[in-house]
């Protein structure tokens, strides 16, 4: 197995968090990997990505010109990395912030209203979390039991008490990622 | 009293919500449906009683420039500057 | 210890840390501004020094300091305040006292930008500063790599009382990867015998780079020359993968060197043989290594993430008996894997039928 | 018709001043970067002296001013922009000049080239952005950093035992002979904008009339830095930020005192 | 036998103080650089603390300042002095440590480095000799040339219009609050000599009690470079320097003030 | 003009004046302080900007404010001053300003002495600080070279809008000779326009090193590189002796290529077929004509006043067809003839006994 | 008053002359024929009347610390600090 | 031609200077010609020293090991100086200065009670002008008619004054150098 993901959108929507989380994840599940986060002055109101490889083998670049996977949460993500995922890759699109839809046919798409999915369950920041679960169930990187550990190891006893929504949100993703229901 | 009213520039506005703060009339409010293409939910002039009286401190507080100022003035009377 | 995800930046400083660095002076600067922040966690609670310094010249001569005064101490800064200390690696280096500096490269020339580069190999190998001599330069291409470098970067600025960089660029520095931290080591007991103490019951110590007498200064530089010269012959270091029946090698350090393994694997499988060859040390640069191998291989492709400045060593080393060719990006571009299998293809087919040695 | 009756026409009181170029900017909400920037256009506007002057960028949030300003500008290293809008103020003194500098750029890296451009009375205007951080590489100590205050560089806050009590720049100013105007003003809501705005015109005006080196500190918010809304760090700046840096005039040399009263 | 006669015995009123070695100087006939470095070392014995003391020299005449101390010493790059002293005190705040540097080395180039070391409130002492010029390079204008003043790069005498006026660096170091005590003395004749040994022993005293930086600027004669007999050049530093640069105490921070009156 | 005895620091700073220096900003250093002096003295009353700069930081970016505004402005310096000006030179050569410097080099490393050194060859022909590039680097031999050469050094650095080097060491610099000055030009009228000057009825210029965005700072890049080539490709300058039927040729350059001249002719005297290279660009470095000779010299001798750095560039262009063997002084030893005569006939004894192409 | 003495190390010695106006005794004078080893004129103690208190102000000017003081104290009285 | 004269002794002595008119004359007798002084930051007080190369061929190195004439102003000089000059050199000693006569018996030697004629002739700045003298009386690398001239132009109007005890200076020096009255 050898995959490159890119997760992008804006500043504060989760997007770091959410590729972090895969990576903490696939190390626990013991994969090669490696995470790195665009990174600019611009770092606030401006757009946020990062790559995450994940693999079976040592990993050479950790960066792609073409990601086998792209996760994006806004229009301008979606713009910039449409045209860029390999051929026969997988798209997910954060549908709610979407202009017009994607286009490309050698790819999968799976469209996800994630923000206002996550504004439904009263937690508009765990955005992240739906578009990472669907994206698991279109490729099943990780386990969801490993996520839940590792989430919970991530958010610490401060934050214990939002591991139970970002684990919903995940499900929620993971419901709407499964492939009968989106294509 | 002039009667005013402004124009917010929504591609540039970041959402900061300090023009609502400078605003007397409480005439602005922020936009909290869709953001905008930069992912910031913009100020809004919403003035339906005709309140605004052109002070233009909203665009005196703005970082952005985004706020353009008009107000009714006496015909053939040259404007003044604004009080900034 | 275990296997834990690093950042590049924080792993380099816990790593420092734990190789018992007593003080710390930097001044922020993107992109390797989490090694600081870090440090500025960790040095208080820890009861160490770390001071933000007002400038990088101020930090590359509080770290001049405190090495004169016998602890470990190191700065870290990027390509615009690495130029900034060139006069202090020069007095330092003029004064035999060790230092630690970390360099993680951005785009230039000039404010360039933050993104990853590898422009400074220049003005880290040939000789930071004026007068003659050459930093140890050190090149990790992964984030476990940064952490055993940054360790022997102590180790070796002590055995030698010199100047030792570690280089690497924004992708390292920002990359999070599984590694595994040292333990850690207790800070030294003692000031080395050299050290500015006090001259409590003993004649006084000087530390200076000063010699108004010409011969006096030239007995220095001898000296100094004969230090670097011993540190040529043990030191230089690399890593090399597939080179034994290659027809070309490519040549690379760092992130450059990191990704041309993905560009070398692929050019494997399509049946090229083709090797990576990626040299550690960058001063001293493993040129013994590489004049061995230009014996044997077809062509050397360098590949750098500048435009062309290793190239000079890699011909040097391969006087002439090997083309070498240049695959690099500037302006702070990462080349990715299919742009060095470009470059290497390219180059294959160039090579003559025959390999050099017969088939 | 009864009773005379005004005609009322719609006029534009406030727009964007042609100093300033049409652009969105790269600030954070609620940054007092846009604020300054506009009152620094709005003074070359009212002064006419756009087609006339050159802006020396530093190294900072403000790297970018440049390309805001509409006039002719370029971007010093780090520190180093009263160095280089020296050389550019001795061969073109029919030019007007100004620096616009942050913290770290103006009272860390670049305290020498301050001070002596300061000394030497050179004639240019220096617009000082202390924003009591570095907010370019993300939030860490500047020497203007408040005593407890945490950034990423003071995570324990700033403690003033090893890392010293903040410095207060218009003061030190203001004691070099060859300053002749150094200001300090608030930009945290429409009352001190407005008197900042002054202070910029009369720094301006200084510098047209020959008489010296002239600077305007500005108070200025980092909303992202500080963790803060826009709101919050407003009301941070005149809570913690006025108390510690007082307002007011710190130097006004002689002839000074004339500019200050015009209009 | 007569009355009673008191026994007379030869015994050394003044010697050589065991802090400075017994070498000759390089220094030029009058130059009062030697004063300086004598009265550190008086201090030094008095206060028994040489052999714990680390000093650094600067680039300037006092470049072999190390030589002349019988203390470890090290030579820093030109104005980064009080940066290097930084670096020891931070990783020995047993030692005693100070900086000796002149007006080119503290006031121009390393013009950040001594503010902020004095921001920061280090712990180390700073001896200033201010003596108008640039000495070792043969005599240019320094940033405390007077006006008027004729050095070989200013041949013209220094230009307050292109050149500034000179800074007065006691006074700029005295503004800022990690200094504890700041005194401006002179070396022109034997009282104000003994005045300047007193000013050093308590800056000294001042980096002993942990009280903050600690600076003394002396007015010191270069006879070389400003052209005249050593006895001129001290009248000079009493009737030029002395009313432009003027004398006394301009920081005394709390805690100071009883060190002063000790003895 | 005539010829008159003028000291070659002097002499660097009068032609600069011929040559149209607008503005001067430096900062005072032995050996070049006479310049700064002579500048002191004649730009004020030629009405010219002269600043006495607080740093040798401040000045090179004094300089880079105004070159910026179009006038033609240089500084000086030696070795550590110039160590201090990294950061500076590489942005103006981010900028594509022009700007010339003079580095009057001394012994180093740290602060040294003050005696004639070639150890800043590295630091100055490598790339003066961070990023990728080279600046324009002019070695004279004598103070009408400096002259000369001065003068063209304006003309370069406003033809390739670039950093341009002059470098001597103290020698050149407090050395008398006879030489002639040349005319006073008009100072040029025109500003560039490229420079700020004011957007009157224009739209604004910006000059800046900053450029966020990698692809675009790559271009910048490619665009600098391809400048350099150019500059590489027209600006080989260099001066030979002899060289037609030399078995040996000796390369040096500035005062070591001088000092060596002697030492040739006495070679020649006494029979041996030695001839003298002496390159006048340090960069770009003379290698096309270098290259040339490798193919029928035996043997080439580099004499430097430092421990071998054109060393490298010299065996770069030998290509490892012939041996390059080194003789150098350091710390501000200046070789006599007497010793490079010696070095030069050691090696010529051990030649082949057959000249490469046959007698 | 106690009766005082110098001693010059004439080698250190570079001529300044500060000592001879420092001195309220007079009894200090610079050479004038044959220079030192470093080519300066020294200065002398020249004290034919004991004229010399031994206060050491000569010595607090002199630069080069060239010069030792001795004075006559009350033998087994431990000797004063000079007042500097 | 070709010599290397090295002239030394204390700062103030004129040491410099005498090379220099040295230098200008031989250039205004049109030879190609050196000069450079050892450059110290101890100009004061210190040593001063300075080498002129005159020759009739175009300058290799303006310095040299071994001058083959040495001209020394004080004793530190000499002790310097005597053991460098090349064999069959010519040696020029201030004897009012020296402690211990020179020993070499392979040069030629010139003792000249420089500075008591100086000051004879009420001019002890003139002390070079003499030494010069008798340098130029052993080896005639310049014409004295040349000196008066190049004097006179480097005194110029304001130093007018000093030119006939300066020539007076040089003269004595010429009348003690020549070989006759030394040897
Ligand atoms: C020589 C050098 N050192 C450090 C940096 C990194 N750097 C960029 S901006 C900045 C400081 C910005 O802080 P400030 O001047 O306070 O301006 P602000 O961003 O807060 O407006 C620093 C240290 C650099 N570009 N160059
Ligand atoms: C970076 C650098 N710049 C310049 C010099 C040359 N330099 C040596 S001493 C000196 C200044 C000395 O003046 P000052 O500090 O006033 O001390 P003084 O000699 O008068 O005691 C300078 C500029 C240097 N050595 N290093
Ligand atoms: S002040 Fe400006 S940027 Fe802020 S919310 Fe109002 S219009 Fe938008
Ligand atoms: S980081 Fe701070 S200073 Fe910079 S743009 Fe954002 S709010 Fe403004
Ligand atoms: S040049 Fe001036 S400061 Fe230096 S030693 Fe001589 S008199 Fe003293
Ligand atoms: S003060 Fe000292 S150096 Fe000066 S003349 Fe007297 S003894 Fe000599």
């Amino acid at each position: 197995m050898h995959e490159e993901i890119i997760f992008a959108g804006f500043g504060g929507q989760g997007v770091l968090f959410a590729g972090q989380l895969l990576a903490y994840t696939a190390l626990e599940e013991g994969r090669h990997v490696t995470w790195i986060p665009s990174y600019g002055p611009e770092m606030r109101g401006g757009t946020a990505n990062c790559t995450v490889v994940v693999s079976d083998e040592p990993i050479g670049s950790p960066v792609c010109l073409h990601p086998s996977i792209a996760v994006v949460f806004n229009n301008p993500s979606l713009e910039k990395y449409e045209p860029l995922v390999k051929p026969g890759g997988l798209l997910i699109v954060n549908q709610s912030l979407m202009v017009a839809a994607p286009q490309r046919a050698d790819l999968e798409i799976v469209l996800v209203p994630a923000t206002e999915i996550a504004t439904e369950i009263g937690q508009v920041r765990a955005t992240n979390m739906i578009l990472f679960g669907a994206l698991l169930a279109r490729r099943p990187l990780v386990r969801v039991e490993t996520v839940r550990a590792v989430l919970q190891d991530k958010l610490g006893a401060r934050k214990a008490h939002l591991h139970e929504i970002n684990m919903a949100a995940l499900e929620r993703g993971l419901a709407i990622g499964r492939p009968v229901f989106s294509e | 009293m002039a009667r005013g009213r402004i124009e917010i520039n929504e591609d540039n506005c970041k959402g900061c919500t300090l023009c609502t703060i400078a605003c007397p009339q409480g005439v602005i409010v922020m936009a909290t449906d869709h953001p905008s293409a930069k992912g910031y939910y913009p100020a809004m002039f919403v003035d339906p009683e005709g309140q605004c009286t052109g002070c233009a401190l909203c665009a005196v507080a703005c970082p952005d420039v985004c706020i353009t100022v008009y107000r009714q003035v006496p015909a053939k009377t040259r404007p003044q500057e604004a009080a900034v | 210890m275990a296997v834990e995800l690093l950042k590049g930046n924080v792993a380099l400083a816990e790593a420092a840390i734990r190789a018992g660095v007593e003080a710390y002076f930097g001044y922020p600067i993107t992109p390797q501004t989490e090694l600081l922040e870090h440090m500025a966690q960790r040095m208080p609670e820890l009861g160490r020094a770390f001071v933000q310094a007002e400038s990088e010249l101020a930090a590359i001569n509080m770290v001049y300091g405190a090495a004169c005064a016998g602890a470990r101490a190191m700065t870290s800064s990027s390509s615009p305040g690495i130029s900034l200390m060139q006069e202090g690696f020069s007095y330092i280096a003029g004064s035999e006292v060790p230092a630690v500096v970390v360099d993680i490269m951005r785009g230039g020339p000039g404010l360039g930008n933050i993104q990853p580069s590898q422009a400074d190999y220049f003005q880290v190998t040939r000789s930071a500063g004026h007068g003659d001599y050459h930093p140890i330069v050190l090149a990790p291409a992964s984030v476990q790599e940064a952490i055993d470098l940054m360790v022997l970067a102590f180790d070796l600025a002590d055995k030698y009382r010199h100047v030792v960089l570690v280089v690497a660029d924004g992708l390292i520095g920002q990359m999070m990867e599984p590694a595994e931290l040292p333990p850690m080591r207790p800070l030294r007991a003692e000031r080395p015998d050299w050290a500015l103490t006090g001259a409590q019951g003993r004649a006084p110590r000087i530390i200076t780079s000063l010699e108004l007498d010409a011969p006096a200064l030239e007995e220095v530089n001898n000296r100094l020359q004969a230090k670097l010269r011993e540190i040529r012959e043990h030191e230089q270091r690399y890593a090399e993968q597939m080179v034994e029946d290659a027809r070309l090698v490519v040549v690379g350090y760092g992130t450059a060197g990191r990704i041309a393994q993905t560009a070398v694997r692929q050019a494997r499988r399509e049946g090229m043989r083709v090797g990576l060859f990626r040299p550690i040390t960058l001063w001293p640069f493993p040129e013994r290594r590489l004049s061995r191998l230009a014996d044997r291989v077809d062509a050397f492709l360098v590949v750098e993430m500048n435009a062309g400045q290793m190239l000079d060593d890699v011909r040097l080393a391969a006087g002439g008996q090997v083309p070498v060719d240049f695959y690099g990006r500037t302006g702070g571009m990462v080349p990715v894997p299919e742009e060095i299998y470009e470059a290497i293809s390219a180059l294959y087919r160039k090579l003559p039928d025959s390999a050099r040695w017969g088939e | 018709m009864m009773v005379a009756e005004t005609v009322l026409e719609e006029q534009v009181v406030y727009a964007r001043p042609a100093s300033l170029r049409d652009v969105p900017t790269h600030y954070c909400p609620g940054c007092t970067h846009g604020v300054a920037h506009r009152l620094v256009a709005e003074v070359l506007d009212e002064l006419g002296i756009r087609e006339r002057t050159i802006g020396v960028s530093p190294v900072g949030c403000a790297v970018f001013a440049y390309k805001y300003f509409n006039t002719d500008g370029c971007e010093a290293a780090h520190g180093r922009a009263p160095a280089m809008a020296t050389g550019i103020k001795r061969v073109r003194p029919d030019m007007v000049v100004f620096t616009y500098q942050g913290d770290g750029d103006l009272a860390a890296i670049g305290t020498g080239e301050i001070i002596h451009a300061a000394t030497r009375g050179e004639l240019f205007t220096t617009i000082f952005i202390n924003n009591a951080i570095y907010g370019m590489t993300g939030g860490q100590m500047a020497p203007t950093t408040l005593p407890g205050q945490y950034t990423s560089s003071s995570p324990a806050g700033r403690d003033v035992e090893t890392a010293g009590f903040p410095i207060r720049m218009a003061e030190v100013i203001a004691g070099l002979p060859g300053a002749a105007y150094v200001a300090r003003r608030s930009l945290h809501n429409v009352k001190e904008i407005m008197k900042a705005k002054k202070a910029i015109r009369t720094a301006f005006k200084v510098q047209l009339a020959g008489l010296g080196f002239s600077m305007v500190e500005l108070l200025s918010a980092c909303p992202t830095n500080w963790s803060m809304s826009p709101p919050e760090a407003m009301r941070w700046i005149e809570e913690a930020m006025v108390p510690y840096y007082p307002l007011g005039d710190f130097k006004v040399a002689e002839g000074v005192e004339a500019l200050l009263k015009e209009r």
